[in-house]
C-alpha cells in the first residue's frame, strides 16, 4: 500500500533515507510531501490528503489532536533536534562556543525566527542561558527555518549560526569549517512529533511506517544523522 | 552521481500552459472591456485585479487554501458540482496560479488594446467583420506585443511561482509537486548540486523557449517605423 | 427610383451635427463644405459608426437603421464601404492581404469587383507585397481605395479619397470611380474639398455647413443658387448644358454637341453619336460680344444670347455676373469695365463666346 | 544669393533615391511629382531623419550635413520645420500645448512669428483647448502647419499641408505662406499636387520622377521646358510675365500693368505703382486674332503678337500650341479647326485676346 | 486584543518605492533600447530580461544570496567599492527586488514605446527638443499606460515578495523585516487574527492606492479615441 506523509521540511534528508530503507523491508510505499510545519498544519486543517504528519515541533500536532484532525493517542517524538554553532571557516569556533560568540569581528550570527521555528527558538533559549542574547541581538539574521540559516552561514554573509546538527553531521554535507554542539542543557529540548491523521486511520502503509519509525534500525538512521532518539518513556 | 526526478518538470510545463490558456481567456475579455468601457466600474475592477499579487504568495495561497476547501467559497460549490474538491488537485492549482497571475496578463492586455484603439476596428467592421472576427483577425494580431508580455509573464511567473501553488497545491509528488517546489527542496535539504542542475536546466530550457518566441515575434510584421 | 433618407443628431461638446437628408441614390453624390463642418461626421452616422438616439437611416428598401423602432443593423451586415480620411490599412497585413480582408468577408454572389480590374486601375501591383508603413501617402491612400471596393458594397462612402494623390492618378482613377454607379449601381458619397472633382464626378450635391444641410440636389441647381454662391468659389460657377452627340469631326479631332441652344464644339470625345453628354461652361470662360464679328477669330464657340440679368454691381470687386439665354442659360463673368463699354442692360442681344478648350465635358448617366 | 545644396543617396528595398540639389534658397521651392517618386523621402533627407553615408545639406552658410567630413548636426539644432504628410500632432497635449511645444523651444531673439499671427491665420482659437484626437482632419492639419511655424525655422518644409482644406482656408493660409518668405526670410519646401498651389507659391520648382529629379530651377523654365511638358497637366501650361504696376483704375476695379510688350489689365491689385508683378497668362485662356477687331469686346486684353513657332501637331489630339512673342514669351493653345482657318505661319503678325480675369498675378520679391 | 507592528509596513513601502524608482530607472533605458535598437542582441537581451521570474523566489533568492555575499560575484567588489557588505541590507532587498521585478517593468515599457513609435518623437525633434527633452515631454508621456502598468506590476509585486527577500534580507526587524514576511510569520505561527488584519490592510491600502492612480490617470487625455 501506500501512504502519504507530510514532513517538517528540516527532517526531509533525513526522512527520506528512512522510507527508502522502509520500502526495501516491507512492500508498502511513503510518497513524501514536505514543507514548513506551520503550511502542513493549515493544509491539513483544511482537507489535505495526507496520511502522517511529521511535525519540527509539539505544538501543532498536539493541536491536531485536538481538533480531531489526528487519531487520539497516535502522537509520539520521533527525533530530537539538536542544534550546532557552526562556521564554515576552520578555527573558527574553538571547543568553547561561548568564546567564539564573543569575537568581535561578527558582523552576522545567524539563527533561525524564533517564532515559527523550533531552532529559532533553541537557539534564543541558548544565548539567553549564555547571557549573551542583548548583547547579539543587533548582530543577528533570521533565517525562516534551518535550511535558509544554514544557507546564511554556507555562504559566508553570515560569519556563524545556530543550525541544526543533521545539516552538519548528516551524511550528506561534509562540510568543513568548525562547530560547537550545544549542550542540551542550554535550552528546551527540540522536540519533534508525528502524528497518524484521520485519513491514515484505516491505511496498512501508514500504521507500518509508525512501527518502522521506532524500530531500532529507523533509529539508527535519525541518530546518525544527528537527532537525539526520544526517550519512550517521554512518549505522553 | 545526482539523481533527478523529471516528474515535476512535466508537471510544471503542465501547469504553467494551463495557467497561460486559462489566464488568456480570463484575461482578454477583462482587458478588452477595461481598454473599451467608458463604465465608471473600470477604475474599481483594474484596482481589483491588479490586488491579488500585493500580498505575499503563501498568504494568499492560505487564503484560496480556505476558498478552496470543501467548506469554502470556492470549494463548496464546486464540490456541489463536480464532485471532487479542488484543493490539492491540479485543477486547483491552475485555478490559483491563474488568480496569481491575472494582473501580469490582463495590464498588458490593457494597454495593448488601447494603443490598437477603436479605428482599426472601424475599419474592420466597415468591411464586414463581426465584433469576434474584428477581434481575432485585428486587434488580437495587433495587440501582439501585449499578448507577447502577457504569455511570458504569466507562464515564467507559473513556473517561477511557489507560494501559492505550495500552499493550496500540496506539494503531492505527481499532482502537484512542481519544479520550483523541487528545487526549493534540494535547496532546503542542502542538495545543492540537485538544486544547480535543477535551475541551470529550468533557466537554459526557458531561455531557449524566450529566445525562440522573441525571434518569432521580430520576424512578425508588427514593429516600429 | 432609388433613395437614400437619413436623419441623424449628434452633439460634440463643441459642434452639433442635426442632418435630414433625402437624396435619389444613384451615382455620386458629393458632400462638400468647410472644414469642421461635419462631414466627416455626417459620413461616420451613415456607416453606423456614430449612434445617436433619434437616427435613421434608409437605403432603397433596406432600413439600416430606424431608432424610433428599435433598429439599428450591425455595421458588419450593412455592405456599405468605407474610405476614411485617413487609410486606415492594418498594419499587420501586407497589401494583399488588407485587399483581401473586405473581400473574403463578402458572399461570392456579391462580389462585383474583381481583385484584378482594382489593383489595374490602381495601379498597385508591385505594392501587393508591402507592408503599409513602408508606403508613401498616396500608396497607402490608393490601396485604402481597393480595399474598400473591393467589398462591392451597396454603399460607398468615401471620405477624401483622392487628397494625397497627383493628377495624372487621379485621371487614371476618377473614371473608375464614376463607372462604379452605372455598372455595379453603387451610389456613393463622395467628401471632397476639390471642386474639379466634384463637378467631374457629382450628379447631386449637399452642401454642409456648421453641422446643417444649407443646401442639396443636383449639383446643376445647386450650384446655380444664388444665395449659395458664397459657398462656392467665384472661378468654379458656371452653367450645366445638357448635350448630345451630333457629330464626330475626325479632322480636326473635334466633337460637335448639339444643345436647344445651337451648337458646341468639344475636343474629341470616344462617344456614340446621339449620346448624352452634359458639359459645364465656366462663367469665367465665357466673354460677351456685341455683335457678330465679321473677322476670323480662334474661338470656335459663338453664340447668340439673350442679356436675361446682370448680376450685384460690388464696388469693391472688378467684376459682374452676367446670365444669358442661350436656349438655356449660361453665366458669364465680365470686367465691370467691359460692362460699361458694351453698355449691357436685360433682354439685349449679344454674342456670346466661348472657348472650346475650356469645356468640361461629363457624362451622368 | 543664398543658396540651398544637398546631395542624398537612399535606397529602399524597391526604392532608389539619389538626388542632387542646388537652388537658391529663396521664396517657394516647390517639389512635385507622382504618388510615390520620392517627395517626402527628399523632404525627410533634408530634415535629417533619413541619413545615408554619402549625404550633404548645406543651406546659406550652415552645414547641416556632410558625411564625408563626418558632419551631421542634429535635429533639434537644425532649425527646420516640417510640416508632415500626416498631421502627428501630439495627442496628450491639448492645442494650446501642441502649438506652444516648439515656441517654447525657439529662443526668444529667434520668434519672428507670433502665437497670435498664427492662431488668426490658421483660425484655430476656439480648438486650442482641445484634444487632437477630437479635432476634424482639416483642424489638425492646420494646427500642424502653426505648430511647425511657430519655430520660426530657417527652412520650412511642408509635405501637402493644405491637401485636406477646402479653397476658402486654402486662400486664407496661401498668402501668408507666400509671406513667410518676403517677411521673415524663411524659404518654404513644398511638397503639393496642387497645380494651383504650386503656380501661386512657388519660384522654384523641382520636379520628381522615380527617385531623380528630372527637372529644376526657376518655375517659369520649368514649366515652359518641351520635354517636361508631360509633367505638367495641359490646363497649367503658360507663360509668366514680369511686369510693374502702372496704374490703378479705381473706377472699374482693375490695375493696368505695363510690361516690355505693352499693357495688360488685371483684376485690382492692392500695390504701389512701380511695384514689380509677375503675372501666369495661362495657353488655354489666350486666343488669336487674325487682324485688329473693329468691334467691341469684352476682351480688355488685346496685344499684337508674333507667331514664333507652331507646336508639333498630333493627329490623336485636337490642340495646338503656338508661341508667340508679345515683347515677351507668350503661350497659346488653339484648336487644329481654328489653325487652319486663321492659316497660321512663324513671323505671323496676329493679335493675341486675353481674357483679364484669367490673369493669375503673383508676388515673387 | 491582537497586537500588531507596523514598522514592517513602512518599511515595506520603503523598499517598494525604492525599488520602484530604481525599476524604473533601470528598465526605462533597457525597455528603450530594445523597442527602438535594430540590433542582433535584441531579442537574447529580451529573453534575457524575463529569466528571473522563471526561478522560485527563494531559489533566486538563494543564488543572490551567494551573488551578494562577501565573496560573490557582486557583493565583493561592492564590499570593496563601498567598505560595507550587500545582504542583511536594505540596499541589497533593493537590488534583489530590482532584479526579480525587472520583467514587471521592462515588458509594458518596451511594449508601451512600440506602440509611440517613431513618429511622434521625430516630430519633436523637428520642433527643436532634443533627445532626452523628447523622452520626458512625448514618449513618456504617450506610454503613460505602460508606466502605469509597470509601476503598478513593480510596486506590488516588491509588497507581495516574499521569498527573495527573506533569502537576501535576513529578515531583521527595522531593517529587512518586512510585511510579508510579518504576515506570513503569522501564518506559520497560527496567528491568524494578526495574519486577517494585516492582509485586509495591506488589501485595503493596496486598494486606495490603486484606485487613486488608476482613476487619475482616467483623467489624462489619453486614452482610446
Ligand atoms: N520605409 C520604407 N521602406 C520601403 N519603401 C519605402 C519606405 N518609405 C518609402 N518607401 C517607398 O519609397 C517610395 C517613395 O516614397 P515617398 O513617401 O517618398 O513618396 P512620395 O513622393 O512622398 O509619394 P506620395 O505623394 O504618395 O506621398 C515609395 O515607392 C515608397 O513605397
Ligand atoms: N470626437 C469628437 N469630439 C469632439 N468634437 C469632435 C469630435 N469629432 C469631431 N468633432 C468636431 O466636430 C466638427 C466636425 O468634425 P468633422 O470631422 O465631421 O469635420 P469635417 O467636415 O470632416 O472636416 P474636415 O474637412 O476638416 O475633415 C469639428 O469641429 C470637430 O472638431
Ligand atoms: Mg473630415
Ligand atoms: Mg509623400
Amino acid at each position: 500500500a501506500e501512504a502519504r506523509a507530510a514532513v517538517a521540511s528540516n527532517f526531509l534528508a533525513t526522512f527520506r533515507m528512512l522510507t527508502s530503507d522502509f520500502a526495501n523491508k516491507t512492500p508498502h510505499q511513503i510518497v513524501i510531501i514536505s514543507g514548513s510545519s506551520g503550511k502542513l498544519y493549515a493544509q491539513i486543517q483544511h482537507g489535505a490528503p495526507f496520511d502522517l504528519f511529521f511535525s519540527a515541533d509539539q505544538h501543532r500536532p498536539e493541536l491536531l489532536e485536538k481538533e480531531g484532525q489526528a487519531i487520539k493517542g497516535s502522537r509520539f517524538p520521533y527525533a530530537l533536534g539538536r542544534l550546532t554553532l557552526w562556521s564554515p571557516k576552520p578555527n573558527f569556533i574553538p571547543v568553547d562556543g561561548k568564546t567564539a560568540l564573543t569575537r568581535e569581528d561578527i558582523t552576522h550570527l545567524a539563527i533561525a525566527n524564533p517564532k515559527t521555528a523550533p531552532y529559532g527558538r533553541a537557539a534564543e533559549q541558548t544565548l539567553r542561558s549564555l547571557g549573551l542574547w542583548d548583547q547579539l541581538t543587533p548582530r543577528l539574521v533570521y533565517g525562516e527555518n534551518i535550511a535558509q540559516t544554514f544557507q546564511f552561514v554556507s555562504s559566508h554573509n553570515a560569519e556563524l549560526g545556530f543550525v541544526a546538527r543533521s545539516q552538519v553531521a548528516g551524511s550528506h554535507n561534509q562540510e568543513s569549517g568548525s562547530h560547537w554542539d550545544v549542550p542540551p542543557t542550554l535550552h528546551d529540548p527540540i522536540v519533534q512529533e508525528a502524528v497518524l491523521l484521520h485519513q491514515g486511520g484505516t491505511n496498512t502503509a501508514a500504521r507500518a511506517f509508525l512501527e518502522y519509525i521506532t524500530s531500532p534500525s529507523a533509529q539508527a538512521i535519525i541518530h546518525q544523522q544527528g537527532y537525539g532518539i526520544p526517550d519512550p518513556e517521554k512518549t505522553p | 552521481m545526482v539523481d533527478l526526478d523529471l516528474g515535476p518538470l512535466w508537471l510544471t510545463l503542465q501547469l504553467a500552459s494551463a495557467t497561460v490558456i486559462v489566464l488568456l481567456l480570463v484575461g482578454t475579455p477583462i482587458a478588452w472591456w477595461l481598454a473599451f468601457t467608458s463604465s465608471r466600474l473600470r477604475t474599481i475592477v483594474e484596482a481589483i485585479v491588479a490586488l491579488p499579487i500585493v500580498l505575499p504568495p503563501t498568504v494568499l495561497g492560505f487564503y484560496l487554501l480556505i476558498a478552496f476547501g470543501p467548506h469554502g467559497l470556492i470549494g463548496g460549490p464546486w464540490k456541489d458540482l463536480t464532485g471532487s474538491a479542488l484543493s490539492f488537485t491540479f485543477t486547483g492549482l491552475v485555478l490559483a496560479s491563474t488568480f496569481y497571475s491575472l494582473p501580469f496578463v490582463v495590464q498588458p492586455l490593457h494597454g495593448a488594446f488601447e494603443a490598437v484603439g477603436k479605428k482599426p476596428l472601424e475599419a474592420a467592421w466597415t468591411l464586414g467583420a463581426s465584433k469576434l472576427d474584428t477581434f481575432f483577425t485585428v486587434a488580437s494580431p495587433m495587440a501582439i506585443r501585449g499578448y507577447l508580455t502577457a504569455i511570458v509573464l504569466g507562464f515564467a511567473h507559473t513556473l517561477g511561482e511557489f507560494g501559492v501553488v505550495l500552499m493550496v497545491g500540496g506539494n503531492i509528488p505527481g499532482h502537484t509537486k512542481v519544479l520550483s517546489i523541487a528545487i526549493y527542496d534540494h535547496v532546503e535539504t542542502l542538495e545543492y548540486a540537485q538544486a544547480h542542475m535543477l535551475s541551470a536546466g529550468l533557466l537554459l530550457f526557458s531561455f531557449i523557449v524566450l529566445l525562440a518566441v522573441y525571434s518569432a515575434n521580430r520576424r512578425l510584421p508588427l514593429h516600429v517605423t | 427610383m432609388s433613395q437614400l433618407a437619413a436623419n441623424f443628431e449628434v452633439t460634440f461638446p463643441t459642434f452639433h451635427l442635426k442632418v435630414s437628408l433625402a437624396v435619389p441614390a444613384e451615382g455620386i453624390i458629393a458632400v462638400f463644405g468647410p472644414s469642421g463642418c461635419g462631414k466627416s461626421t455626417l459620413l461616420r452616422c451613415l456607416a453606423g459608426l456614430e449612434r445617436s438616439s433619434s437616427g435613421s437611416m434608409v437605403l432603397n428598401s433596406h432600413i439600416w437603421q430606424d431608432e424610433s423602432h428599435g433598429i439599428f443593423v450591425p455595421l458588419s451586415q450593412r455592405s456599405i464601404g468605407y474610405v476614411f480620411q485617413e487609410p486606415r490599412l492594418f498594419p499587420h497585413l501586407n497589401v494583399r492581404a488588407n485587399l483581401h480582408y473586405g473581400w473574403k468577408r463578402t458572399s461570392e454572389s456579391t462580389r462585383h469587383i474583381t481583385l484584378e480590374q482594382v489593383i489595374h486601375v490602381l495601379d498597385i501591383e508591385r505594392l501587393l507585397d508591402r507592408l503599409p508603413q513602408s508606403l508613401s501617402g498616396g500608396e497607402q491612400q490608393r490601396v485604402a481605395i481597393g480595399r474598400a471596393l473591393l467589398t462591392s458594397p451597396q454603399l460607398l462612402l468615401m471620405d477624401e479619397p483622392l487628397s494625397s494623390l497627383d493628377l495624372q492618378r487621379k485621371r487614371e482613377i476618377l473614371p473608375f470611380i464614376r463607372r462604379l454607379d452605372s455598372e455595379f449601381h453603387i451610389p456613393i458619397i463622395y467628401v471632397s474639398h476639390d471642386l474639379h472633382e466634384i463637378i467631374e464626378l457629382a450628379k447631386t450635391v449637399v452642401l454642409l455647413k456648421e453641422g446643417t444641410v444649407v443646401g442639396s440636389g443636383p449639383i446643376e441647381e445647386v450650384f446655380s443658387q444664388l444665395d449659395l454662391r458664397h459657398l462656392i468659389p467665384e472661378n468654379h460657377l458656371g452653367a450645366l448644358v445638357d448635350t448630345t452627340v451630333a457629330e464626330q469631326d475626325q479632322k480636326f479631332g473635334l466633337t460637335k454637341l448639339a444643345f436647344s441652344g445651337g451648337h458646341l464644339h468639344v475636343p474629341h470625345q470616344p462617344r456614340q453619336i446621339g449620346e448624352r453628354l452634359r458639359v459645364q461652361i465656366l462663367a469665367k470662360d465665357v466673354s460677351i460680344i456685341s455683335s457678330q464679328p465679321s473677322f476670323q477669330t480662334s474661338v470656335l464657340n459663338l453664340l447668340e444670347a439673350t442679356v436675361i440679368e446682370i448680376g450685384k454691381i460690388n464696388i469693391e470687386h472688378p467684376f459682374v455676373e452676367i446670365k444669358l439665354d442661350i436656349g438655356c442659360p449660361l453665366l458669364a463673368t465680365i470686367t465691370r469695365k467691359s460692362l460699361t463699354a458694351l453698355q449691357l442692360h436685360p433682354g439685349q442681344r449679344v454674342h456670346a463666346q466661348i472657348k472650346a478648350v475650356a469645356l468640361n465635358p461629363e457624362t451622368h448617366h
